[in-house]
């Protein structure tokens, strides 16, 4: 009964992080079980940010601000972690450019093969 | 059936993502060791150190530069990669869906896009330029760019935009992320610093602060400038169709 | 640490995201997947990260929504086709 | 006593020079063939000016590459290197010889010396090898060397019979590769040493199981039976290359690899340590090559294609070398070993002999060779003698070997070995005997009996090496013959 | 000298990455120039990686520190005994450029030429970057580079199923990179630190948690899609059959090698053997998945007619033994790992010389004749016989046939098994060359001993462009494995470091 209130007592306060897995899964689901390549890109694309949430939510601070240290802002006030977002403002920019890729040869598969249906495609072949 | 088979295995792997959520330190607590152990350092010196009010700008352009440089030729490489797959787009041989509607877009429109977008580039220049104070940066305000330009495409046709941006120009634009860090990254080589070293230490104490301001700048330029052009152009390149 | 906000977030981004799974329809999965980015980036704006959300709304709400959209219109609109 | 010397990597590198210059410019046919025969001479006077040092007890090493520290591919020659790398190079000038009046008017015959060369080449090097690994590359380069050859005629039936040599030769190789691995993580080296390298330490179980990986490697080029199944399809090769390579080369690099690891790498003591352990490996194996004696003869009593009782009669032959050295008594090794040189000498004529009779009549079956004596004398009579040679009638080399077994069969308590090779003899005089009869006692079918021999590059060889049969019978004991770097090879391996 | 050889590093990965941007503008009146200004690049990058591994081995490791900043706060990219690999992917990469001078105008038009040189180059700066660097994250940007340029330079062709085949590795790789970045997010999450070294550190410290192990099995997934590993494979043989043969060089040469290396640097960088975490059983696991990889890839290869084809399943047949060699390392006894280790490090290279070589012959036939499947391409051995010579010279070292390089590592992979006390992978090893040897045999014959195809006339030799980087190849092939010393000289350290003993560790054998 104890170690239940204990996980959920953990389940709650990495709330974020759950949901962060949840939604990869989601995305994974997607990914898999979806035949329109359109519709497999938008669950990749679900996948990424649901990383770019973790990492994001892992240099959350609680009643942190902006790490953005301007004059007359005292040094005790508490910053979120900036790390995390560095790294994301990063992230963010791949998933731009493979989703742009992706897309580029589906316009192009659609052209030669007349249909984006994984299933199709492979009877195609 | 197969269905069933694939969200088992979907819920396995959340059960496993799970346990490790589960057991990580809790979130949001100042004791974390993502918080305790490196980053004190960037937020007491870091305005000092990396010369950026914004500790977000002074990492990404400073302390982990080469990341960014990195990024900015992952934007190279997806554009080049749309390119191998569409190749660019050619104002003999294409058009674009916006161009072959029949639709004519209505006056409203046109109009708020032409009064709107000055203000959107205008915008879009000081995320850039201001990125080491507030929020945003090189990147940020390059994206507004390259939207800035899709919203015109889209109201004025394909080949307006692609007579105001010659290809030749835009050749040079796109390359000018990775330029931008190779020309700021290259000074401090030269003076037998490491890469991407912006203090410069043989130069007078009172310049350093300045040559480290126009380093940063050439840096954010080149990356507004570049993915700006990068996103219009993979723009362009996926937008356009071939003439019959 | 959670606010309610955040929970309400959270959960409509769960629900987001299973929209654009379900959606059958391209054009409306790519519309609901722009309304994802946007409460990421909101999220995150709670988060303390102000230059993400500015990111995120330009870039996955942005350009990833038109780029998708552009997709959508060479090609096809149904799912099962 | 271990002398450095550029000789043993000098051997083989003719050969490959030779190869290299042939693949270069060997479309030219007096080229071809001066290249060809100029460079077995220099290889048989290159390897015949270490004899007088060999036979002296001299080493002669060549380090070639330090290949990692334990391991190297070295060049020693030892008596038993000796031996074999004389037997390879002094039949590689008769086949030449005879591969030019062979192959007049075939195809691709520019590839067929260059592979041919590049055989013999790595022949030398297993015969030099001076410790298992680099025997292992050798034995491997010629399994590769081979395949061109064999599929010469590029018939389908020539390509299966090359599919199956490799698949054969490549499992045996890999049993060689996992069992040399295993022998140099258990004793730290690879070298060749009196007497061996293992040690009983090792446990017995292991050992068993590392003799019988390496048995089941070589077995297959020896054509142990039931590994025996690739040789007499491969025969579908043109005559040079089934006397060189299969009665010579290859099966013979098979012999020597076994007598090689039961000699130098287990060592004749470990063997008897390990049967008084109670697992006798040398005890099997002697069973193995008595029983492929005796099916080896009975099979070939039931070939009609000439090559193939051949053949057959090959896999027979190779296990009368096993059986000597599975005997482990100086006799017994010396008759096996000495059986190299007396087998490959009475199995080359009679393959000589089948390929001039198929060059000028082109028949292949003995049941159509009648009067065939009548027509080709000087042929027929080296077949003769290579027959009882065959038999072990003295005073042909046969019977040297023959006696030599039988000394160390009954040395080593073997009742039933001396037994087996009686009963081989008579098996070997009912199958080839007919075909002498035949021959020279019945009348051919149209009478014709003028005699019209082949051309003299096809003969010459056959009556140099019946002349050889004999001579090597008559003067078993003079020194610079082979019985006698036999018999320093054989006080090497025990230790005498 | 010494000063400047410190920097190398880290210039030539910003040479081929600049060199790759500056491309399209160098180019701009002249779509052929491309060619020159990227053979000059990769020449510049040949050359600073030639400093930098002059250093390692004259010095010792070279830990540069970007901007100047200490390893934890700034990225260190850190150039040790593994690193060395980034010598072959430099030489490999003007190889591929000089071959591809000729070779691509087939495939691709005039108008494409700037954009594939800048994607080759950029594919090189990715694969240089990812082996030198020292930061987690670092090295999940540079994986993004290739794998990006990797994708597009499959696609780049007009031909009907390449789009599709790059589609499937993109969606596959995506994944897998995603996978590969939790994984830091969740080491991250753990240490708070993304320098490698200072990870190790802290891992030591806080001991192992749960999400300490996911992220190991994230890594573990990220990098065999990478690799292709035997459930994971299924991108693999189009990518790699259906891209143009300059780029299937490199995918199959150098791009899965990345996942190796990307294990490399997990498992012996980051977690570390004798660390809080015991991973045994995860390589344990990866053993027999390298074992049924080895034998999948056989297996599919001997059904195939498409000359790339086979190449393309040989390559997961090999990935098989490099995962197999550098998988056998013990816990508590790292010196039993040694020669496993040796083993799949040497194949590596050698792999990566052999694959290549059989990639571009392929290329030159195609290009000759226009045929890829060996029943049209028989008996084209006597119209281009240089060219099938050195295919069949790369076949025999694939095959493991000595004295050829592809018989060091089996040798040293089935010595490792056996000093490891796992023999069972000895055998599915041999097994797996065998298969290997039987299929390379389907090809001489085709190549040499079958009928000619009559409607092949008028072939000749293919261009010098070409046959220069095939026989430079040729040669490693035939030098890596007569002269095995020289390769295994420069991969010991390596071998030793990776197991956390000193770099001049030898024992007999090794």
């Amino acid at each position: 009964m104890n170690d239940l209130t204990e996980l959920f007592n953990k389940l709650f306060v990495n709330f974020n992080y759950i949901v962060a897995a949840t939604l990869f899964v989601i995305g994974l689901y997607t990914v898999i079980a979806k035949s329109n390549l359109i519709k497999k890109f938008m669950g990749l694309n679900i996948i990424e940010t649901s990383v770019f949430l973790f990492i994001v939510s892992s240099g959350a601070i609680v009643g942190g601000k902006a790490p953005i240290i301007g004059e007359g802002v005292s040094s005790k006030t508490a910053f979120v972690n900036p790390i995390p977002q560095a790294l994301i403002l990063t992230g963010i920019v791949v998933a731009m450019s493979t989703t742009a890729v992706a897309l580029s040869l589906m316009i192009k598969l659609y052209e030669q093969c007349g249909t984006l249906n994984a299933d199709k495609l492979k009877e195609l072949k | 059936m197969k269905k069933g088979i694939i969200i088992f295995a979907v819920f396995l792997f959340w059960l496993l993502l799970v346990s490790a959520m589960v057991s990580l330190p809790p979130m949001g607590s100042p004791e974390n060791p993502a918080y305790s152990h490196i980053v004190p350092r960037y937020l007491e010196e870091g305005v000092e150190e990396a010369g950026a009010h914004n500790i977000i700008t002074g990492i990404i352009l400073n302390y982990r530069g080469y990341d960014t440089m990195g990024e900015v030729t992952v934007i190279l490489t997806a554009l080049m990669g749309v390119l191998a797959v569409l190749g660019r787009e050619n104002l003999l041989h294409h058009t674009s869906k916006v161009d072959e509607s029949t639709i004519e877009r209505s006056v409203i429109v046109k109009c708020v896009v032409r009064l709107l977008v000055p203000f959107i580039i205008l915008f879009a220049l000081y995320i850039i330029l201001h990125g080491a104070e507030s929020p945003g940066g090189g990147f940020q305000g390059g994206a507004i760019l390259g939207a800035s330009v899709i919203a015109l495409t889209l109201t004025f046709g394909f080949s307006l935009t692609v007579k105001k941006l010659p290809l030749k120009y835009r050749t040079v634009f796109e390359s000018a992320g990775p330029l931008g860090f190779f020309i700021s990254g290259v000074i401090g080589l030269f003076c037998g610093l490491n890469f991407l070293t912006y203090i410069i230490p043989s130069v007078a104490p009172a310049y350093q602060d300045l040559i480290r301001h126009l380093l940063l700048l050439i840096i954010e330029i080149g990356i507004g400038v570049g993915g700006g052009t990068i996103i219009a152009s993979v723009f362009l390149a996926m937008e356009k169709v071939g003439k019959e | 640490m959670l606010r309610s906000l955040d929970v309400l977030l959270l959960i409509f981004l769960l629900v987001t995201a299973i929209g654009v799974v379900c959606t059958k329809d391209l054009l409306g999965a790519a519309i609901i997947f722009s309304a994802y980015s946007f409460t990421m980036a909101i999220v995150w704006q709670q988060l303390g990260a102000p230059d993400l959300a500015l990111t995120e709304a330009a870039v996955g709400a942005g350009v990833t929504t038109v780029l998708f959209l552009i997709a959508i219109s060479r090609t096809v609109r149904r799912e099962d086709e | 006593m271990e002398v450095y010397s550029i000789r043993p990597l000098l051997a083989p590198m003719i050969s490959i020079v030779c190869a290299i210059l042939i693949f270069w410019r060997g479309d030219n046919t007096f080229l071809r063939r001066s290249l060809s025969i100029s460079a077995s001479i220099i290889k048989w006077i290159v390897v015949f000016s270490m004899l007088p040092g060999s036979l002296a007890g001299k080493i002669y090493v060549t380090q070639l590459v330090p290949f990692t520290p334990g391991i190297s591919i070295l060049l020693r020659v030892d008596a038993l290197g000796m031996f074999f790398g004389m037997v390879s190079s002094t039949l590689w000038v008769i086949t030449t010889i005879y591969a030019i009046g062979y192959m007049e008017g075939e195809h691709a015959r520019k590839r067929f010396f260059a592979f041919f060369a590049l055989c013999v080449s790595t022949t030398v090097g297993i015969a030099f090898a001076g410790n298992m690994f680099t025997l292992f590359v050798f034995y491997e380069m010629l399994t590769v060397c081979t395949y061109p050859l064999v599929i010469h005629e590029e018939t389908p039936e020539a390509m299966k019979a090359g599919r199956k040599y490799l698949v054969y030769t490549l499992t045996g190789g890999s049993f060689i590769l996992f069992a040399t691995a295993l022998t140099f993580s258990l004793s730290g080296t690879v070298s060749f040493s009196q007497p061996g390298i293992l040690s009983i330490n090792s446990g017995v179980g292991i050992l068993a199981v590392l003799f019988a990986m390496f048995m089941l490697g070589f077995g297959v080029k020896s054509a142990i039976m039931p590994l025996h199944g690739w040789l007499p399809s491969a025969m579908v090769a043109p005559t040079p290359v089934s006397s060189l390579l299969h009665a010579v080369a290859v099966v013979k690099a098979g012999v020597f690899g076994i007598t090689r690891v039961t000699y130098n790498i287990f060592g004749v003591s470990l063997l008897k340590e390990m049967a008084s352990k109670g697992i006798n490996v040398a005890y099997i194996l002697m069973w193995a090559a008595m029983i492929t004696i005796i099916c080896g003869s009975l099979m070939a009593l039931m070939q009609d294609n000439l090559k193939k009782r051949l053949a057959y009669s090959t896999i027979s032959q190779l296990s009368y070398i096993v059986l000597g050295v599975s005997l482990l008594t100086p006799d017994g090794a010396a008759g096996g070993i000495v059986h190299i040189v007396n087998q490959a000498f009475m199995k080359i004529t009679m393959f000589f002999v089948a390929g001039a009779i198929y060059k000028k009549t082109h028949k292949k079956n003995i049941s159509e060779m009648h009067g065939i004596g009548h027509k080709m004398p000087i042929t027929m009579a080296t077949f003769t003698v290579a027959s009882l040679g065959m038999m072990g009638l003295p005073p042909t080399a046969g019977f040297i070997s023959k006696w030599y077994l039988c000394l160390g069969a009954l040395d080593a308590g073997q009742i039933i070995a001396v037994v087996v090779l009686l009963i081989s003899s008579f098996l070997n005089a009912a199958y080839f005997l007919p075909i002498v009869y035949r021959a020279y006692f019945v009348k051919p079918p149209d009478g014709d009996v003028t005699t019209d021999e082949a051309h003299w590059t096809l003969l010459l060889p056959c009556v140099i090496c019946s002349l050889y049969v004999i001579a090597l019978g008559l003067f078993a004991d003079l020194p610079f013959v082979p019985l006698a770097l036999v018999r320093e090879a054989v006080k090497q391996f025990f230790v005498l | 000298m010494i000063e400047f050889s410190q920097h190398c590093p880290v210039l030539m990965t910003i040479t081929l990455i600049i060199g790759g941007a500056l491309t399209p503008i160098v180019s701009i009146s002249r779509k052929k120039f491309s060619f020159w200004w990227a053979f000059f690049v990769s020449l510049l990058a040949f050359f600073f990686c030639s400093c930098a591994v002059w250093r390692l081995y004259t010095m010792g490791p070279i830990s540069y520190w970007l901007s100047g900043w200490e390893p934890p706060y700034g990225i260190e990219v850190y150039f040790d005994y593994v690193s060395t690999i980034t010598f072959l992917m430099t030489a490999l990469g003007i190889l591929v450029i000089v071959y591809s001078k000729r070779y691509i105008l087939h495939d691709i038009s005039e108008e494409k030429l700037p954009t594939y040189y800048t994607l080759v180059l950029l594919i090189l700066g990715g694969m240089v970057g990812f082996s030198v660097t020292g930061d987690m994250f670092n090295l999940y940007v540079f994986l993004e580079i290739l794998s990006l340029s990797g994708y597009a330079l499959i696609a780049i062709t007009e031909e009907k199923l390449n789009a599709m085949a790059s589609f499937k590795y993109l969606v596959m790789g995506s994944v897998s990179s995603v996978s590969v970045l939790l994984g830091v997010a969740l080491l991250y999450n753990v240490t708070g630190t993304l320098n490698m070294a200072d990870i190790a550190l802290r891992l030591q410290q806080f001991g192992p948690t749960t999400a300490v192990y996911v992220a190991l099995v994230l890594f573990i997934i990220g990098f065999s899609v990478k690799a292709a590993l035997f459930p994971v494979h299924a991108w693999l043989p189009d990518a790699h059959a259906l891209a143009p043969s300059p780029v299937s060089a490199l995918l199959s040469g150098l791009v899965i090698k990345i996942g190796i290396v990307g294990m490399l640097r997990v498992l012996y960088c980051v977690y570390k053997l004798g660390g809080p975490v015991d991973f045994t059983s995860v390589t344990n696991f990866m053993g027999w998945l390298a074992a049924v990889t080895v034998l999948v890839g056989a297996f599919f290869a001997f059904f195939q007619d498409d000359i790339k084809m086979i190449f393309a399943y040989s390559s997961i047949s090999n990935i098989g033994y490099i995962l197999m060699g550098i998988s056998l390392v013990s816990f508590t006894q790292p010196e039993r790992g040694y020669l496993g280790m040796m083993g799949g490090l040497v194949h590596v290279f050698n792999h990566a010389i052999i694959k290549s070589t059989l990639f571009l012959c392929a290329g030159a036939l195609i290009y000759k004749t226009g045929f890829r499947k060996l029943s049209d391409l028989r008996g084209i051995g006597k119209k281009m016989p240089i060219t099938c010579g050195v295919l069949t010279i790369a076949a025999l070292s694939i095959a493991g046939i000595p004295p050829t390089a592809g018989f060091i590592c089996k040798w040293y992979i089935i010595l490792g098994t056996i000093e490891f006390g796992k023999p069972i992978f000895a055998v599915a090893l041999l097994l797996g060359a065998m298969l290997v040897f039987a299929y390379y045999i389907k090809i001489i014959n085709a190549l040499f001993f079958r009928e000619p195809n009559e409607s092949i006339t008028e072939v000749d030799e293919a261009p010098l462009s070409m046959l220069v980087p095939i026989i430079i190849l040729a040669i490693g092939c035939l030098v890596m494995g007569i002269f095995a010393y020289l390769p295994l000289a420069v991969i010991r350290p390596a071998a030793a470091t990776m197991l956390g003993l000193p770099s001049t560790y030898l024992p007999l054998g090794g």
